[in-house]
Order: C-alpha cells, then structure tokens, then sequence
C-alpha cells in the first residue's frame, strides 16, 4: 500500500446494506432475509445504474467502430479489464479473460490446455469439496484423452487432507484444481500451499474462486497459481460475466477454444490467424453491458476496506454459529479452522427442504440441497443441508431472524 | 366412491378454515406424517421419482379398472401433499385419473409445490400418476 | 394467426424511435444518427427496465432454490425460454438453448455436432458471404477431423450461385452452414430451399440468423433448418445473451460440450449423468437478467407487426439507395434481390476509414471496414465498405443526414 | 534542428488557429494528401502495421544518432497524422524519441486517433517509432 492510499477513508461496511434495493423488499410478506449470497449475491445500486447508463447513453459494438459511442463502449469495457486487473494483482490486462462465469472458465482451461498437454495415463487432481463446475469439465477431457481423476480427502472438520494430498503428487499429475472457498462448506484451502506444493512437480494448477472474490482479497501473484476463475454474478455484479485469469505464457500457448468474430487477426477460408491475448479467447460480441457493470461492482467493493468486511462476515459467521448451537438438534457440517461466513446445517428430525419451505414462509432465504457438491454430500453421508451464507450486507438482525425461524421450524416439524 | 370433483371439493373446504400458512403447514406436515407408508421394499430406484429437493417412490396398482396409489417421500411437507393427491386420486377409475384437472393444489394456495421449478418429485409424480390412468387402463398390475 | 390474435391492435413502427433513449442523446455535438443497426442494435425502455426489475426486486440464482426469490427468478428465466420458442416458433422449449450469443451457438454445433458425426475426408460447405464466426469455428473442428471447407461463390449482385451450390452437394457434405442474412451486402439468402436441397443429400444445415430476427419473421419450422442461431444484442436485447435452437432429435443425440452446474443429474468422481434438454447444454449459472431482457425484448417487439417493420425498413433501404447514389462517385456492394436494410458502399477517391471519420465529426455512427467478412472483402477486392445498416426505429430523416453528410465528407476528402 | 518539444508547441500554435473540428480536417486531409510517399517498393508486409481500419507502413534510417522516418497509409486522414509525427520525430536524437512524450496530440485534440481501439494502426506505429528510438542507437540502418 502507497502513503496515498492508506489516507483513503473507507465506507464503514455495516452501510453497504442500504445500496441494495432488493434487501429493502418483502418475501411472504415479510421483510426479506437474504443468506444464500454464495448461490448468488445481490447487486447494489451502483451496478443496476451501470447498465441503465450503458444501455441509454453508451451501447454500441466494441473494437471495430469508428465513430464516437463505439469508441466510448471499447474504452469503458477495456477500462473494466484494467480494473479487473488490479483487483486480482495480475501483471497485465493481457491475462484477463472475460467469460460467462467460473463454469465457463474452467471448461476452457480444461479444453484448451488440456487438449494441448494432457497425456494419457496422467492424474488430474480435484479436492472432495468442489463443485460440479470443477469436476464435470474435468472428467470429461479425462475421458477423451484417458487420465484418471484423483480426489484430495477431507478431515472431519471439512479441511483438506494435506498430508494425503503430498503423498498423491507425483509425475503423472497433470493439473491439480481445488476451490479457493468451499460453497457447502465454507472452508477456506490453503491455496498459497497447494500450489507451491504443486509447482515442486511442475505441475499447473487452476484455483475456482467464485466463492473468494467477495470475501478475501485475492493476489494471484501471491498465490501463484497458473490460472484464477471466478463469477461477476457472485460479488455483487450481473449474471452472465466472469473471468479466467492465467499466466501469459500459458495463455499464450494454450490454442484458441471458440472461433468467430474478435479472436481473429485475418481469415481465409484456407487459413486463420489468430489475435493476441486476450481477445484469442474471447469469440463473438462479448458481454459488453455485463463486463463494464463487473467494472462498476468492483469500484463498489472499492469503497470498503477488504480486511473490514472479512470481519464483518467472521462477526457474523460467529454469532450465526453460536445462535443455531443454542437450537436443539442443531448439527453443523464444515467447521473448519479457516472458514468462509458459510453455515450448513441440519436440525436432527427434519429433512433440509422441510426447514426450507418453513424458513421461506417466515421471509429467510438460504439454500438446501446439494448445492452442487454432490459427491461431498455423499461422503458425509447426507441428502444435503440447510446453508445460510453471508454477504458483507447483512446484519446480525437477520441471524436472529434466522435463528427464531429455524426454532419454529423445528417446533412445527419434530 | 366419491369422484375426483368431489373429493377436491371436500379438501378446498377443509383448507378454508385455516386463517394462515402457519395452521395450513401444520396440517400437511400432519398429514405427511400420518400418510400410511409404501413397504420399505418398495422404496427402490424402481419407484422412485427424482427430485432434487426430495425424494418421491411410488407405486400403482390396479383392480378392475381403478388404480390404487400408495407413495412417499423423504421430506414431510412433499409427504403431505403426497396425502392430499393421494386422496383425491386413489381408487379413482384409470380414465378418470389420466384427464383430471387437479384445481384443488391451486386453490388451497399449494401451487409453487407442484411448480416443475421446485424439483421436490411432486410434478413428476402427478405427471407418473396420470400417465398410470392413461396407459394402464387394461393391465392387471404396474 | 387465430381470430383473435387478428384483434390486437399493432403500434404504429414509426413510434419505436421514441422508446429508445439513447436515440435522442448526441455525439460529438450533434443529434445522434445511429445507422448501426447491424453491429448491435439500440435497446428500448422496456429492455432497460427488465434488468433494473430483475436486479433490484427479483435477482437469486435460478433452478435449486426453495424460497420465493429463487422461485420467481426460475419462472421468470423459463417464461423467457418459452418466449423465444414461441418468437421463432419452435415445437418445445427443450430445442431452446441459452448461449452467449450466436457465435457459441456455432461454436457449441461445430464442437458436439462435429465431434460425434464429422468423418475424416468430408466436406463443410459455407459460403463466401459469411461472417467470420460462421466460417471460424468450422474450421477449427474441420482441421481436428480432417474435412475440407467448400464455399458457396456469389453473383456480382451478391448472391448466392443456387447452380453451383446444387452441384456441390454431394453425400461426402457432412454440414452446410450459410447465415440468413448477410450483415456486410445485406442479402436474404433463401435458406428454406438451401435446407430444402440439403436434405436430399441428408446433410444437416445451420442457418446462422444473427441478422435476422429483428428485421423479419422467422419460422424455424417452416426452413426445417437442423440448427438456427442468434444473438439478443442484434434484436433489441442485452449483450452476452443468444439462443442456439436445434432440432430435437439432434440435440438429443449431442454429447454435451461444456460441464458443470444445471447440465448434470448426478455427479460422482466415477460418473456423471447427463440433464435432460435444454440443460444438458446450459452449464454453470446462465446470464439469467440477460435471458429475461431477451424476453423483454421479444415482448417488446410483439408490440409491432413484423411485417410492418420490414416494409418501413424496405422503405429506408430504397431511399437510402436512392439519395446516396444521387452523390456523385458512390458505388454499392450488394444489389441483391431480396435484400435487408443494409447498404454498403464506397466512395470513389476516399477510404472508408476517412469517411467514417468524417460522419462521425457529424453525429453520423456507420460502420466502416470488413465487417468481420474478411474473405468477402478479399473476393470483391476491397479493404472494407462504409455500411450504413438501419433498423426499425430509423426515420427517413436519418438517411437525409447521412446522405447530406457523405456529400460533405466527399468535397472534404476528394 | 528544433526539438521535439519545440515541434509539438509549433504544432499546437498551428493548431490553435482554427475554429472548429472542419478546419482542423481539412487541414489534416491537406497534409495527409502532401506527405511525401514512402517509395512503392517498401509498401510490403515488412513495413506493414496492421490495422484493422486503415494499413500503415514504416521504414526507419538512422544517420550519425539521429533516426529518419519515412511512412505512409492507406487512409487520408491517417495519412495527416502520419505527416505530424514525422515532423515531431523524424530527424530526432534516438533517445530523444524513445523518451519523447507525445503530448500535442491530445493538445490538438486528436486524442482519438492514438487510441489503441481505434485499430488504424496509429498506436502501433507510434510504438514501433519509440522502439527504433531506444533499440536501435547503434545500428545503421533498418
Ligand atoms: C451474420 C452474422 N453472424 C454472426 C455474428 C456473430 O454474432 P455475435 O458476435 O453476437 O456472436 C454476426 C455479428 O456480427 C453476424 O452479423
Ligand atoms: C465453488 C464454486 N465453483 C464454481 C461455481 C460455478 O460458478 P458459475 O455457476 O457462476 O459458473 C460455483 C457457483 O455455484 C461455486 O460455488
């Protein structure tokens, strides 16, 4: 940090809430309590403006035009680029990849660098924590071209198994992938470790942070990884956009995976050359509107200082642990020593969907089910769980809203 | 036995007397815990219904030309409901089943379960259930 | 049309203009002239409203929600499906698939399509009016499978050489993938009788109809087309939003392209089952506000009589031709019969860069260069054309700025 | 010789004197249209700077420490902003052009025309004219 920027005051984050239309709606006719921010977040007034400014003052077509607004509608989408950028600590917009969310992030990077250095016989390795979107792009390049998929084990408390996961590095890996947060579990990874463990092999890693970015600050110089996924829609910004950062040198080599307009440098029909980083990657018209409002989500959080709102979300995480703890029956699963404000539960008697359906009743979102993670619920053994998820807009009222929900819940349903 | 109308009449009137979601909920979670269980050996991949919510078995048998429903499900409101169709459906005849018209889940306010968005099994069950009254009017048992 | 659907009562094209705020902004001092239809068209209130709705009282992650939130935003999304099957008049809403925009329609094709069916020495016949992302993405899968690309040529008006098509197909062609409308001459292509003459041979045909559905009808059945491909951003909705529409019994048979989140049924690290349609292709949460605003959009063209908007676009198109070639050294490139309202042309003495720079200084937005059809440009010999493209909210006051303009920029330049 | 921080104040005077955007084309088109040409034969894709809009070609010599630069476009008005960097830089010091700061361009309000998105080749060239600069001080020709 300069002299400069610690002079910079803050917003106190506890504000953050009143920038969000929808928390100020009802659900059933109560006053809405949103705890399910890891499915997606909400989006403060500054994003929504984003938009209604891009599409009634500055939309035109990017790259190509001449004339003043398509200028205007380049420059505002690669300015985004540059402040995705220095929100990641990249070294150049060149590694700054625009995408449709985590999924598609990971789907390229396992196509394009996978086809291109995947051998068969090799690993892959993924963690039991991930999420469908880094196990199912996985699996099935694995399957093309004939590498097996290893699994990091967890402990009791949902953390991965270091020790285990030392034993499984080996020449044949070929990728390792785990998330940086665990969306059932909260379980923050050691993400530094993994790929410094990783790298003593030479092996590429590729971290899924959709459930960081909002969260923690992320310096993907300091963690090191090769390439670095994440979800506007998942730190306050629309649904529709995301991001794939990867070292250039990888980038560089990886080959193009969608064709089309923007990744091209000429077309014959006998021959095509490509355009340089990153628009190698980035086929057809992009979500221009999507890609400049991540710009404007990213000046939200801007505006709050990162450590505060991790407090903030630990303060919450605490007192929503301690108040469902006071409810009989309660049981938590994921109870790492680094964790994210996840909270997922089961009351003893009751089935995640019943205590859903009640808890929607009363106003409260959280989700139930798999949350994507089937293969973690099935090695705990459960159907799925009760998750409440905190944002840095929520307050401690909606924990106790949660928690006098939950108790009449169990009342009615035991 | 009483027809389908009739019966839909019967739970739209029992529902009108509860003033608010809270008595309406703890009427079908009553319900779904009384519903008398499928056999624990039918509760299979055979039966089930695939929901992602929760999980649906069911199972159909048919006598003369009335089909006779038995079903459940892991969750207790999903099994209530169950209740609620089950009453209004089994021991109704094959014909009668496959072109009713199941008014009764809108008018008790019940809708966003049978919504297909939901993915609870109830949507897929109430589809499986008149598919039985369509196709099987003329097999002995499903 | 049923009898009552003959009641409605169609607003009047020429009002569109008003709902559109950007039209009435200015560039570079003067009223904007937007004649840039066919890079991205503008986007009206309606559109507008649909997202700032969305995000401010009904944003939540779509599909595995129990709560209301969830609930609404699923209805909404699904709603939006079922208005695009019923826009281009599909049979179900499970040939609707979301995309990004047409370019990962093509590319989706190319990559699960090409994949499963595609045999060494075959052939893929385009044609010479394509853009590049109907010509790229073939490529890419022909080179990886070893086909041939075959172009359909032109007539010097800028249509497609029917004769010649006739004798190219043969039982070695694996695909034929020509656009409804060419965005750099204009041409309606008669892709009924392009499918027509490519079933004989049971070749499958993708029509790629990213110009298409804001200027005309259209009727997937009636072209019995295999695929058909657009973009929201070219008919009044949002960027990062299209629809891949495929038939049926196609998409069925596909391998799915991308993995993650919404496109499995169970996921284990052994093996994973597939969703059913159109979920087997959407992976990872989709660009949710900008599928509803799409849907907004296609509402907001119900406003009007399709057949309304082609003529008053018809209209522009003759007076556009008519006062340009008034100007002396004005050359057109695109003559065709059946033609969009699209003009493309040069002016003897100058450089299509040069005066897109001149009509931008005049509030004037045309596009300028190859648009995105390098080989087209190279076969009429060409470095690029100036293109004014209009759509319907365009006045014929708009081609009298234009034309007074041009005839500026030419003493200017010449 | 002037220095380039002379060159650019003459320009902006220059500049200065026109009332509107009109003038200051015309001008700009005037000397687009006047730029001595390189000759045809260094028009090839060795010189070539893509540029999606308009193609521009660059050759450079260096003499003693100085370097020359001849260059020419496909576009007039790209062509006009061609002829004023030659006249800020050609014939400068080498390390007086890889250090140069351009500043007149934004000054005369052509900003635009630098613009990386704007794809005339401009920026390229600008940057291609800094790194003979500062790469080649000591060759003698390029
Ligand atoms: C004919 C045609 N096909 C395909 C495309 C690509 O559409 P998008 O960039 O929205 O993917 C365009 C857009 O320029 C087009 O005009
Ligand atoms: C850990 C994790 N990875 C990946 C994803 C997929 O993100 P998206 O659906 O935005 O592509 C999610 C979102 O649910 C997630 O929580």
């Amino acid at each position: 940090m300069t002299a400069e920027s610690t002079l910079v005051k803050h917003r106190p984050v506890i504000e953050s809430r009143n920038d969000f239309p929808i928390l100020s709606t009802r659900m059933n006719g109560r006053d809405l309590v949103f705890l399910d921010s890891a499915a997606s977040t909400q989006k403060p007034q500054m994003v929504i403006d984003s938009l209604r400014k891009y599409y009634s003052e500055q939309n035109a077509n990017v790259h190509r035009g001449v004339y003043a607004l398509s200028q205007t509608a380049t420059h505002l989408f690669e300015q985004s680029r540059l402040k995705v950028k220095d929100f990641i600590g990249a070294t150049s917009e060149r590694e700054i990849v625009f995408v449709r969310g985590a999924t598609e992030g990971i789907n390229l990077v396992a196509q394009s660098f996978g086809r291109k250095y995947f051998k068969p016989g090799g690993e892959i390795i993924l963690s039991q924590l991930e999420h469908h979107s880094n196990i199912v792009p996985w699996q099935m390049i694995a399957e093309e071209k004939g590498l097996a998929i290893k699994v990091i084990p967890i402990n009791e408390k949902g953390e991965l198994r270091m020790d285990v996961f030392e034993k499984m590095l080996s020449e044949k890996v070929q990728m390792v992938a785990v998330n940086h947060i665990s969306n059932a579990l909260g379980t923050i990874n050691p993400v530094k470790k993994i790929t410094e463990m990783a790298h003593r092999y030479h092996i590429p890693v590729l971290i899924d942070g959709a459930q960081a970015t909002s969260h923690c600050a992320v310096d993907v110089q300091d963690i090191d990884a090769d390439f670095y996924v994440f979800s506007g829609h998942k730190m306050f910004g629309p649904t529709g956009i995301g991001v794939l950062w990867g070292k250039e040198k990888w980038l560089d080599a990886m080959p193009p995976w969608q064709g089309g307009g923007e990744m091209i440098q000429t077309v014959t029909f006998e021959k095509t050359t490509y355009n340089e980083l990153p628009f190698k990657f980035e086929a057809g018209t992009p979500n221009i509107a999507g890609s400049i409002a991540l710009g404007a989500a990213i000046d939200y959080i801007g505006q709050f200082d990162m450590t505060e709102i991790h407090a903030h979300e630990q303060a919450l995480l605490e007192y929503c642990t301690d108040k469902l703890s006071e409810i009989k029956g309660v049981k938590f699963y994921g109870t790492a020593a680094q964790k994210a404000s996840v909270v997922s539960f089961l009351v003893e008697g009751t089935h995640p969907y019943d205590l859903g359906v009640i808890l929607d009743k009363m106003g409260i979102a959280v989700r139930t089910g798999h949350h994507c993670t089937q293969p973690l619920m099935d090695y705990l053994g459960i159907p799925g769980t009760v998750r409440a998820s905190m944002a840095m807009y929520n307050h401690m009222e909606d924990i106790d809203r949660l928690a006098e929900a939950v108790t009449k819940a169990r009342l009615m349903l035991c | 036995m009483k027809s389908i109308e009739d019966k839909q009449r019967e739970i739209i009137e029992d529902f009108s007397l509860f003033d608010d979601w809270m008595q309406k909920y703890e009427y079908i979670i009553d319900l779904g815990k009384s519903l008398p269980l499928i056999e624990e050996e039918y509760k299979t991949d055979e039966y089930l219904i695939k929901g992602c919510q929760s999980r649906v078995w069911l199972r159909a048998e048919i006598k003369d030309d009335r089909v006779y429903f038995k079903a459940d499900s892991d969750a207790v409101i999903t099994r209530g409901i169950i209740a609620l169709l089950i009453r209004v459906l089994s021991g109704q005849k094959a014909v009668d089943i496959g072109g009713s018209d199941l008014y009764f889940i809108d008018r008790i306010g019940l809708k966003e379960h049978l919504s297909p968005t939901r993915s609870n099994g109830l949507t897929s069950m109430v589809k499986q259930m008149k598919y039985y009254g369509i196709g099987l009017q003329n097999k002995e048992t499903v």
